[in-house]
């Protein structure tokens, strides 16, 4: 009976602060009285499996508002930035996203992830907020016109690749490996194999593996081995990538790797023997090791804060900040506008903004969402990216 | 005709022969003994006439149904109730729940009319409670009928456990050690209990008791169960004189 | 060819699962529960073999006993702290909850302590490959060496139940808690006992898992430990062969169920395998059947 | 005893209206925030599952860990239902009642189907089975490819791909992806409806002749066969109504998000767990305490974002805490006797 008691005391406390934890900040009339700061929100998974992605965007996006209010803020305003975890899960980023909106949100730069992000840009949708996502990548994502992302759509790298591969005559005997529970890798396969057929690839080995069963890899090259294969496309993240790198070296298997975006991140693996990777051809937008100035400033910065070396991911965020910046100033938005009117004006400004950031020059945007920049092959030759071209 | 008929019936458990050719035939409204020393058999025959075990052989007969192989729900549908040598109440529920549980199969209608409270659910609902509580007034238990069975004392819930095995209309009851840890003013209510049931409810009993006086007391007739075998069968003072009985009884 | 190559994968792969299903069986034979944090304690012991060896650079040796030796303790403070206090629960359930809670507990310390970042496990066994048919089969030491210790392991716990006199104590307690105590057995230590020897094991598994497949996170111990549940259930928990037998044969089928029926259902198969095997044998492969007295 | 049940009963309905009350009053003077409107939803949907559950652990006694399994059979037959008839079914309620029939029967049937074979086991074999069944129901959605063009419907275990959809055709399930755009038909006046509605079944339930028998079966098996309770029966009406709440909790959580994918986070094992954690925290048996428990364990990670990082940690520490307090014997006594001590001078007074 005490237990009872002291559960619905407890409840009762909880419900009360959460209804309390409005008063302060609510939704509408609240927020005009610090009128003077941008409100950025940002969503991503730091808890739970994926939480590296979350957490390199949290990370990057911090230090691209930080140089901006250092610089003068956005039209003369400071920017402030809050960032919520969704442990990449739907029902928790759309509560993230709600925390953040009564925060005061008025921009957001988030999610990280798809499946999260497609619940979350309906939410946005619905209230007309300006979202620009660093790294959701289904075509799902931007599927409402208040989105953008700054990332390849999974398509779009899939037929890159294909392309990358048939015009350089990469390989003749393709095999790949696929992660079938994850929206970013089967999307990026569904559109490789349809290119890859219209170009003449012959795909002599395709296997999935699932989230659940990503540690072993042996079946899948084996069959690859046992079919001929001498051009591996791998189109999944750098983890899983590390160990179908070792155990295909374990089985003295050798074909040539080929990666997609994900696979950034694997030479800065804690630990890893770069050895492994060597010859490891990638798409990627970003190179961590770049010679040019914006990225070494970046990854200086990064490391100074965080004591990593930043991926693909926290370049992909660091660019959202600043291309709200840029079209917030091309739309010449004010703090104090709504949220609705900051979303319109950004939306309808974005098609006019060309960008220049870590992860490409000359950055367009359709009115659809989609970007328009160039993937950079690189290959890596004795533990750095080497750019193919 | 016998109201149960047994012939032969036997199990065994891992190569040793628990129980061999049992044979009993119980008249109806009879007051029928089973005893033995410890190891006998005696719960492994009641084990087998209510179908918890299957018998490798022989048959077994109950108002002209067999019940040979029969599952112990279906062996109880058919008419035999029991009681259990280490008590087995539904622990967490109340001692009319008990009851009306015994009764479940007597008095029926729908999980739909449960869940909607149908006038049909309150119909019989109220006739369950009636006739549990009349069960319960048997065994002097209508003053409890609310409290949890776990919290009864001892000898109530294996009065408890004749009620609920009373409610599922038997035609013949099986009482496994009625009157273990009673002590003797409980043991001679009891066995007023029993002879009650017989009397009013034209019951026919077969019990396992190793309380002679009980036994002695109550029972017309016994049969002696030694090593799984029939070691004496008959009417009760012949039976408890019978110096094999004796001798099996007190060792040699 | 390839067929024995999938075959020798299964067993590698199996093998850790045995040694981690030890753990589980171990504990519930004993202590009646599923220690779901046990997972957990495996990814703790390979982020402690990780640091030792490959951050510190102390030997492998050191690296290894290092490893087991925290993972010991840290497996009796668990047992100490959250389990022993719910052993007389009203509802077994009460101390699975928990044992969920000290699972987050681990993976979320582990988050704050090593970070989200993966890290690359570099194998501390330097065996070299096995090559067998003229080159056409690799086997890798790690394959090697974990076979060979899951066996080891294996006839260890068998030899050390038998014949010593905590192993009796261990088998007494697990037959009966409350005989065992009436009978003088030290009931608190033996199981403080179980957890000490389930959660050593749990480090050698770790070392094994990551040197097999090198990448480690928080989470890393989650899956492989769900399924060396199901390998010990399919062995017949609280049998220590058991265990051996259905890890293996859960390896087996994982592998082979990939290679030939799908590479996406891999998991589907296991589980389904898993249900079908206790349909037919309710209480696993090696369990012992369940006697209720009337 | 009767009057005891009642009183429960009645208590547990006026709380719940109360603070659907309650809320809407916030509401309408807009004084929520939009974290505790977003999480309303989701709070109807964990206290549906947690009551189902509890039908299956409190008063059948048997131990599932499959339950987000059905949670997301419920959840794509619901979904998928709904998605493909938006065109067909304009009235949003009518739509979304028939996608709870589809989706709460579903999950029943599925429930019924596994229950059949599986209720022969015991205890912890249960529940091993149990969990199994719902990682292979997360799996094979996994990779559960279906369309639909001018030929009719296409289905496929493969990828997208192999459903050979002409061009024009939709793909409606499509693998990891899942279902997306399910229409937004869940609210907090659905979900607490639907609440009160489950209460009101399981409470009836278990206070009626099915209820008895069902209890009967968990205090002691073999004395409910031998007073003739047909068990098997039983078993399976337990287990699958309970499978049937699960569902329903599925299907409230698909129409409350425009994506449905089957991920370990929200369908996996964890999830079951996560609704075991609710059942067992707020009391097994007790209905009022599922809902009440899950309530709290929901908001609790919510409230605790102030403390980003430490946040999870938090959470695991509390929950052990909470566990360690609510049920360890020491924990008990210790609470009986403050709570003596603090009684004592009142009743003198």
């Amino acid at each position: 009976m005490k237990k009872r008691v002291i559960s619905a005391v407890l409840a009762a406390t909880m419900v009360c602060s959460l209804f309390a934890g409005c008063g302060g900040s609510g939704s509408k009339g609240g927020e005009t009285a610090d009128a003077d700061t941008f409100r950025i929100g940002g969503i991503g998974p730091v808890t739970g499996a994926a939480a590296i992605y979350g957490s390199a965007v949290r990370n990057a996006e911090q230090i691209a508002v930080d140089e901006i209010n250092a610089a003068g803020g956005i039209n003369g305003y400071q920017v402030s930035l809050k960032f919520e975890d969704d442990e990449h899960d739907a029902e928790k980023s759309v509560n993230a996203y709600n925390s953040l909106k009564d925060w005061g949100m008025q921009i957001l730069a988030g999610t990280v992830t798809t499946t999260p992000c497609i619940a979350v840009a309906d939410k946005t949708s619905a209230d007309g907020m300006f979202e620009i996502t660093p790294s959701a990548s289904s075509t799902d994502v931007i599927k409402n016109d208040n989105v953008f992302q700054v990332c390849f759509t999974d398509p779009n790298q899939g037929s890159a690749s294909a392309k990358y591969i048939s015009d350089k005559g990469l390989g003749s005997k393709i095999g790949i490996i696929y992660d079938s529970s994850d929206v970013y890798s089967s999307g990026i396969y569904a559109k490789f194999k349809e290119e890859a057929a219209s170009l003449g690839l012959e795909i002599v080995s395709e296997s999935a593996f699932t989230a659940d069963s990503n540690t072993d890899f042996s079946v899948q090259l084996q069959d690859a081995k046992d079919a001929g294969a001498d051009l591996m496309f791998l189109p999944f993240y750098y983890q899983q990538a590390a160990i179908v790198l070792k155990q295909a070296k374990d089985m003295g298997f050798a074909p040539a790797f080929f990666g997609v975006d994900g696979m950034d991140g694997i030479l800065t693996l804690e630990n890893f023997d770069t050895s492994l990777a060597e010859g490891v051809m990638l798409l990627t937008p970003f190179a961590a090791d770049a010679a040019d100035e914006k990225t070494q400033a970046f990854v200086k910065k990064y490391n100074e804060e965080y004591g990593e070396t930043p991926n693909q991911f926290a370049a992909d965020a660091y660019d959202a900040i600043y291309i709200i910046k840029a079209a917030a100033e091309a739309a010449n938005v004010t703090p104090d506008m709504s949220v609705e009117e900051i979303g319109t004006a950004l939306k309808g400004a974005m098609p006019s903004v060309s960008y220049d950031g870590l992860t490409g020059s000359g950055m367009k945007w359709e009115a659809t969402g989609e970007v328009n920049k160039e993937p950079k092959g690189v290959v890596i030759e004795n533990g750095v990216y080497v750019s193919i071209d | 005709m016998a109201l149960l008929s047994v012939k032969n019936i036997g199990i065994s458990f891992g190569g040793l022969r628990a129980v061999d050719k049992f044979s009993v035939e119980i008249e109806k409204n009879e007051l029928y003994g089973l005893i033995g020393p410890n190891g006998a058999g005696k719960t492994t025959v009641f084990n087998m006439l209510t179908g918890v075990y299957k018998p490798s052989d022989g048959s077994i007969v109950i108002d002209g149904v067999d019940i040979t192989g029969k599952s112990n729900i279906e062996v109880n549908q058919t008419g035999i109730a029991r009681t259990f040598q280490n008590i087995r109440l539904f622990k967490e529920q109340t001692v009319l729940d008990n009851v009306k549980i015994g009764l479940h199969n007597h008095y029926k209608y729908s999980t739909i009319d449960g869940v909607f409270r149908t006038p049909r659910y309150k119909r019989v609902e109220r006739e369950m409670d009636e006739r549990a509580m009349e069960l319960l007034k048997v065994f002097d238990l209508d003053g409890e009928a609310e409290v949890l069975s776990a919290n009864l004392p001892y000898g109530k819930q294996r009065k408890l456990e004749i009620a609920r095995a009373l409610a599922t209309e038997p035609k013949l009851l099986l009482l496994d050690e009625p009157a273990a840890g009673m002590n003797p003013k409980e043991t001679g209510e009891l066995m007023e209990t029993i002879r009650f049931l017989r009397d009013e409810f034209d019951m026919t009993i077969l019990l396992i008791e190793h309380d002679m006086k009980l036994v002695g007391g109550i029972c017309e007739r016994l049969t002696v169960l030694n090593f799984g075998e029939v070691l004496a069968a008959g009417e009760t003072s012949e039976v408890l004189n019978n110096p094999e009985v004796i001798k099996a009884y007190i060792g040699e | 060819m390839s067929f024995i190559m999938y075959l020798i994968n299964g067993i590698s792969l199996g093998s850790v699962y045995a040694i981690i299903a030890l753990g589980y069986t171990m504990v519930y034979g004993i202590a009646k529960m599923l220690n779901f944090a046990h997972g957990d304690v495996i990814m703790i012991g390979s982020y402690i073999s990780f640091v030792t060896f490959s951050q510190m650079g102390l030997g492998p040796v050191p690296a290894v006993v290092i490893s087991i030796v925290v993972c010991t303790a840290l497996g009796m403070i668990i047992e100490r702290v959250a389990y022993k206090p719910l052993r007389k629960a009203v509802s077994p359930l009460a101390v699975l909850i928990t044992a969920i809670g000290v699972s987050y507990l681990l993976q979320n310390v582990a988050l704050l302590v090593f970070g989200a970042n993966p890290v690359s496990y570099v194998s501390m066994i330097a065996v070299p490959p096995l090559k067998l048919a003229g080159g056409e089969l690799t086997i890798t030491g790690i394959t090697v060496i974990t076979i060979v210790l899951c066996l080891v392991i294996m006839g260890v716990l068998m030899v050390f139940i038998k014949k010593t006199k905590a192993g009796q104590a261990m088998l007494a307690v697990s037959e009966d808690k409350d005989a065992a105590q009436l009978m003088g057995v030290n009931v608190n230590g033996t199981i403080a006992l179980t957890f000490a020897i389930g959660s050593g094991l749990a480090a050698i598994a770790g070392i094994l898992l990551c040197s097999a497949y090198p990448t480690l996170t928080p989470y890393t111990g989650a899956m492989p430990g769900i399924k060396a549940f199901t390998a010990a259930v399919f062995g017949g928990i609280g049998s220590i062969p058991g265990a051996l037998v259905g890890g293996i044969l859960l390896g087996v089928i994982e592998i082979l169920g990939r290679a030939y029926i799908s590479s996406q259902l891999s998991d589907a198969i296991v589980f389904a395998v898993l249900i079908i095997v206790l349909l037919v044998k309710p209480t696993g492969i090696l369990g012992k059947p369940i006697f209720e007295k009337v | 005893m009767k009057s005891k049940k009642l009183k429960n009963k009645i208590t547990t309905f006026l709380i719940v209206i109360a603070a659907y009350v309650i809320v809407e009053i916030f509401l309408l003077t807009g004084n929520v925030s939009s974290l505790l409107q977003g999480l309303l939803v989701p709070l109807c949907t964990y206290s549906l599952c947690a009551v189902g559950l509890n039908l299956c652990v409190g008063y059948l006694g048997e131990l599932s860990l499959g339950h987000a399994g059905f949670m997301c059979i419920g959840a794509f037959t619901g979904a998928f239902f709904s998605v493909t008839t938006a065109d067909i079914i304009q009235n949003d309620g009518v739509r979304f009642l028939l996608a709870l029939i589809i989706g709460t029967g579903c999950a029943a049937l599925f429930g019924f189907l596994i229950a059949i074979p599986v209720l022969r086991l015991n205890g912890d074999y249960l529940a091993i089975v149990t969990l199994a069944f719902g990682e292979i129901i997360k799996n094979v959605i996994n990779v559960l490819y279906v369309g639909k063009d001018s030929n009719g419907w296409h289905v496929s275990i493969n990828s997208q791909a192999e459903l050979g959809l002409e061009p024009g055709g939709v793909t409606y399930i499509n693998g990891a992806q899942g279902i997306t755009g399910t229409p937004h038909s869940s609210n907090f006046t659905i979900g607490v409806i639907l609440v009160l509605v489950a209460l009101f079944v399981v409470y009836n339930l278990t206070d009626s002749r099915t209820g008895r028998a069902i209890m009967s079966i968990r205090d002691n098996q073999i004395a409910a066969e031998s007073v003739g309770i047909n068990v098997k029966k039983y078993k399976l009406l337990g287990f699958t109504v309970s499978t049937a709440i699960a569902g329903a909790a599925g299907v409230l959580y698909a129409h409350n998000l425009s994506t449905l994918t089957a991920l370990p986070k929200n369908f996996g094992y964890n999830m079951s767990i996560m609704i075991l954690v609710f059942v067992v925290l707020g009391g097994i048996g007790s209905f009022r305490g599922s809902v009440v428990a899950a309530c709290i364990l929901t908001l609790l990670p919510e409230l605790l974002r102030g403390l980003s990082d430490y946040r999870m940690l938090i959470y695991a520490i509390v929950l052990i805490a909470m566990m360690l307090f609510n049920w360890a014997p020491d924990a008990i006594f210790f609470r009986e006797q403050i709570m003596a001590r603090i009684k004592k001078p009142k009743r003198e007074v």
